[in-house]
């Protein structure tokens, strides 16, 4: 057992798997000696050479379109958007090929990729270096999109991601990437991409979120908790494929849902949450579906955007607006 | 007085003159090898043939939209033949030529633009990339390709062609420069027909030359008279042989011209000239080499009626086929988009199943 | 009253705009004397020439950018990219810098620009030509996504787009470009950004829609008509800004909701009307709100496509289900 | 035999040496310019003491990540002072020297670094774009730009720079094309500092220079001293004249040296040598300017004094002002999304300021 913080978690992850596969390299802006800018790729170069691990020219679509063509070819490329304001240029690349290149060929070719960024906000970034654009990439058949919350999940989601024979977006919420350790089991295990966590059981009301907001959505449970409303709390983790079993299950328990993202409001993924919930659980509802969100704004710079990220008292007016109203 | 710390320049290659006579004594081996080169000038035939038929299914209504490769034939042969089975091809919509070298059947490029993604599940070498829709992002697959061969020691090449118009989009200078910054064992083809479905190549930029795109990244670049064979091949060979041996990859842009509309979707009457189509017929690829296989009295009428009469059955053939082959099915949707099928998708298959039965 | 098929209204609109306004300037590839692979641009470059109406060189990027800096600097280029799946490469520029314009130099510079494209399938066209993915552009903050889906109403929306001093991405449903002609007056009158269109009244169940699939949405209330069922058809027509209040309206009457469109469903923006009403209307919901979109899949090759884009058979399927259960 | 078709050269320009003295008598009148040349000088010390200072601000919690231009001042300070006011002018995230010729107060700069966007409603020309984070994307900002100017008929030009890391980027590369097809009045500098945080500038490809990407456009190409700023400036005003005046666009690469960490957020210990660091240290711009202008007479100690003082005052009262500036408020996330704020948003507006409060 070791502890660590989610960042050296995903180093781990990336470790080991070049360890056990050599088809898997590293390629990405600063990805080398620098270790990351994040230092989400520390020490892999020292320690698999500049052959696996690759410091690339600064060119996202370049990255993303060798990328395709590598893992066409049978390697497995984790690459990475250096914050994800600058995946955009990948946006081709990654829909356009890379998400259907196993349906077009019938089978014949597919691109086993993993792409990662990290994202969100909180860190007093510049511009374009705080958004989540999740709810982008969850919209495109063929991609499964990944989201972990804490330094275990990330480790086990990450390896499935590197694992699995279909291009992954895996997105690390940069807010918690040393929030907090966590003792984790370097074993090589990895966790299923498409089961979502229940992180916390509860009867009133279904507290439903991934990534950096997962914090501010325990906090939210604890602090109910003192008022004596129990809270279920599910991590979402895998964005897409979604497990809306999960969720179902719960609100069919509790009667009532709040989905909190830090991603705009409009289009985001808690409305495809919320629209899941309209279509299966409508009967099991006693309440409004709530959605706490970021603002349908431009994520503002670092002195406005902790009003922008939802906080533990907007998620707490949301479930007191709705246990008010059933 | 500055100092001038770098110089460049790009050379144009021609052999066969337009109307099939040699240009010079100075010629490739190729010149003069008179199996290769009947064997070259039956691959452009053959393809013409099967061109112009896969225009008449459109036509029908029996195939869809399908970008004829008329005028093409000595590019696309070229590229197609130049290459070795382990090497890898990325191709675009328009180079069935190049596909046939490479082993792709008839039946399956028609199958492919008839609307069916079967097709692409082809017979050609297995790790080729199939036909690449969105202008210029297979230069970056060949890149990738390149670099993933690079990676692993084989001595393998990528090859990969863009348009006159292709060549204005990013992703083909970023490959100039991938190519430029990891050494990679690529050649990139650039097929200057003139023409982007209506836009001219003197609107793409005012440059001399495409070709000289490839001095952005240091790499060899050469033009070619992208309708004498002898040129091509020669400049696809030399090519690929240095990249093979880890001399990098070239740029080489081959000058043609688009003797058709753009696809079966196009009036190119509506934005160009006639008289410069009629004037690019005298110039075209096939004629070309015919008259100097003729000329050297390797070729007569009559291997070219025993030719005609072998791909038009070949075609024949292949048609025949392509219409005799099973519409896809619903379940094949869902069945290639992930190699584990997510549970809800599953679900999706189920409903669509009974939904479109 | 001209009688005008939809593509033809498209160009009346750009026409009428351009003659009334200097700084309004066509650009993207073929839309001169090539009048557009659609003939949308047709004419215009015979009318206002080569400097208004520009063949641009073959990259999405660079037209989407030019566009931004064009715009900034006190022109409106409408853009085209020339079909929805060669939009990608625009994306960086739009949400990067066109959508943030404004808010980023508050309101110093702005980018008063039209990106349109024709999108979705039906058409037999081949790979990537075929999708409607105007979900990722509803999901960024500070764009207008509008959709038209019968000549007049797209007129008024383009010539509104044009003139409105943010950008705004035209998305034109190609399937039905020329479906039916429409009398319109050729005067220069836009219609509202931010509205939903009622197209037929109902109190049975609302059918929320838009772009081309409003033709099987009128065909299935037709249908149903003749069953005694009466259903509320609303064409959504400006995607973002949603008018969930025209929706709510109506559900609040027919108490059921079904959403249809072209675009794969998870994530799309069916998923924001759904959890709109799972929000704002869930007391008034007499039956699941039931989604009748594409599948999760790439958008198949022309002799699958019919069997992606949701038919008459499955929104009557859809309807007859909710009304059932409740 | 190929027929050579198209021949190109890169020149590099350097009138100042490392040390101060001029390398030949063929220099611009600019050499001699002694007002101007003071004039310059003052702008690149005065943006150095901004910049040391901005740096401190961050390191004490005062500001944001920032990017230093320490090592910069010739090329920035050349771009900046070489443009008119109704020119416009297109910066990345490092170039403040340059916008404080184009008037954007220190205050303003520091605001919208310290993390609010009011900063970028700037008093330097109103036209000017403010700070562009994505690398690259600038280059086709200014040149729609510059086809603005071009289509109404102004006398106007656009000028931005690049890094050598962003000019792997292909929206550089299609800006350069759109220069080329379009004749646009376009100044693209890309300013080579040898890094891209820590990627060398040997990683970005293998090209002799960088200026030569210009050559895939048929653009003019030159490379300059970046740390001369008389080449720099030359290079600037001659490019720009030939812009304003009908003769298109240019391409100049500035070879410079990034003397500190790429920001605040950076440590370039990390990834680079300390010996190359303190190399270039002898190649820097300000003491060669300041060594030619003391050996000219035209400089001298109680000048550097007087100036180091009033730049000091200067940047202490800027950062007086802007400590002094109220934090931005609430409303303004949703104020600025549009002109006519939509009624959702502004319900969701309402909503910000009571949970926000
Ligand atoms: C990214 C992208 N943009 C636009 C298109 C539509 N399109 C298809 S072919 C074509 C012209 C291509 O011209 P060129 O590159 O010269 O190749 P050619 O067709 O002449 O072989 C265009 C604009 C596309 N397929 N992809
Ligand atoms: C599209 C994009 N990708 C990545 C980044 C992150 N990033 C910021 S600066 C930088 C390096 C830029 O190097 P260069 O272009 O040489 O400019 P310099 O910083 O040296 O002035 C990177 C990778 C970004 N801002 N935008
Ligand atoms: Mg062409
Ligand atoms: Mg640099």
């Amino acid at each position: 057992m070791t502890s660590v913080a989610m960042v050296e978690a995903v180093s781990l992850a990336m470790a080991w798997e070049m360890a056990s596969d050599d088809s898997v390299v590293v390629m990405g802006e600063d990805v080398g000696v620098n270790g990351g800018v994040f230092r989400a790729t520390s020490g892999l170069e020292a320690r698999f050479g500049d052959q696996r691990v690759i410091d690339t020219p600064l060119a996202e679509a370049m990255i993303a379109g060798l990328a395709v063509g590598m893992s066409a070819q049978g390697m497995k490329p984790v690459i990475e958007a250096q914050f994800m304001g600058f995946i955009y240029p990948m946006v081709e690349q990654i829909v356009c090929h890379a998400s259907r290149m196993r349906h077009r060929t019938r089978g014949r070719l597919s691109c086993p990729m993993v792409l990662r960024a990290p994202f969100g906000g909180g860190i007093h970034a510049p511009e374009l270096h705080s958004e989540s654009t999740e709810a982008i990439f969850a919209h495109i058949p063929g991609l499964r999109v990944v989201i972990p919350s804490s330094p275990a999940r990330a480790y086990g989601l990450l390896l499935a991601a590197i694992r699995d024979p279909d291009p992954v977006v895996f997105l690390e919420p940069k807010r918690i990437y040393r929030l907090n350790r966590e003792e984790i089991e370097d074993n090589g295990e990895d966790l299923p991409l498409d089961v979502c966590f229940v992180l916390r059981d509860g009867t009133d009301v279904t507290l439903v979120s991934w990534g950096s907001m997962i914090k501010e959505t325990l906090e939210s449970a604890d602090l109910l908790a003192t008022r004596g409303i129990s809270a279920e709390v599910i991590d979402v983790a895998t964005i897409s494929p979604l497990d809306m079993d999960t969720i179902i299950e719960s609100v069919e328990k509790t009667g009532r849902c709040i989905i909190i993202h830090e991603a705009a409001r409009m289009c985001g993924v808690g409305a495809e949450i919320a629209a899941g919930l309209a279509d299966s659980a409508i009967y099991a509802l006693h309440a409004p579906v709530k959605r706490v969100t970021g603002y349908d704004v431009i994520m503002p710079l670092q002195k406005m955007e902790m009003n922008y990220i939802p906080g533990v008292k907007r998620i707490l007016t949301a479930v007191e607006e709705i246990l008010e109203v059933s | 007085m500055p100092a001038t710390i770098a110089s460049f320049k790009i050379d144009f290659y021609q052999f066969l003159a337009a109307d099939g006579r040699l240009i010079s004594d100075d010629v490739p081996p190729l010149a003069t090898d008179w199996e290769e080169l009947q064997s070259l000038y039956r691959l452009m035939v053959t393809t013409r043939i099967f061109d112009k038929k896969a225009v008449a299914l459109q036509r029908t209504g029996k195939m869809g939209t399908y970008a004829s490769s008329l005028g093409h034939e000595a590019a696309h042969i070229a590229m197609g033949s130049a290459m070795r089975p382990e090497d890898c091809y990325a191709p675009t919509y328009r180079e069935h030529g190049a596909q046939l070298c490479r082993g792709v059947t008839m039946p399956e490029i028609l199958r492919y633009w008839g609307g069916d993604e079967h097709g692409c599940d082809f017979s050609g070498p297995r790790h080729d990339f199939s036909w690449c829709i969105p202008i210029a992002t297979q230069c970056l697959h060949a890149a990738g390709a390149a670099l993933a061969f690079k990676l692993r020691g084989e001595q393998r090449v990528a090859v990969v062609q863009v348009g006159d118009g292709g060549s204005s989009k990013g992703d083909f200078l970023e490959a100039i420069n991938a190519a430029s910054a990891f050494q990679l064992p690529l050649v990139l083809v650039i097929i200057n027909n003139q023409w982007a479905i209506s836009v001219p190549r003197s609107k793409q930029n005012s440059a001399t030359t495409l070709a000289q795109k490839g001095i952005a990244g240091g790499l060899p670049s050469i033009q070619v008279d992208g309708n004498d064979i002898i040129a091509c091949r020669w400049a696809m060979e030399t090519a690929i042989e240095k990249a093979r041996t880890g001399g990098g990859a070239t740029v080489i842009e081959m000058l043609t011209y688009r003797l058709t509309d753009h696809t079966t979707a196009d009036d190119a009457r509506r934005y160009r000239d006639e008289q410069e189509v009629k004037n690019a017929w005298q110039t075209e690829p096939v004629k070309r080499l015919r008259n100097y296989l003729q000329a050297e009295g390797v070729w007569n009428d009559k291997k070219e009626l025993a030719l005609l009469e072998q791909a038009g059955v070949e075609v024949a053939q292949a048609v025949e086929e392509y219409l005799s082959m099973p519409d896809p099915d619903v379940a094949g949707m869902f069945d290639y988009m992930f190699e584990n099928t997510p549970a809800e998708l599953e679900a999706q298959r189920t409903q669509a199943l009974k939904e479109c039965n």
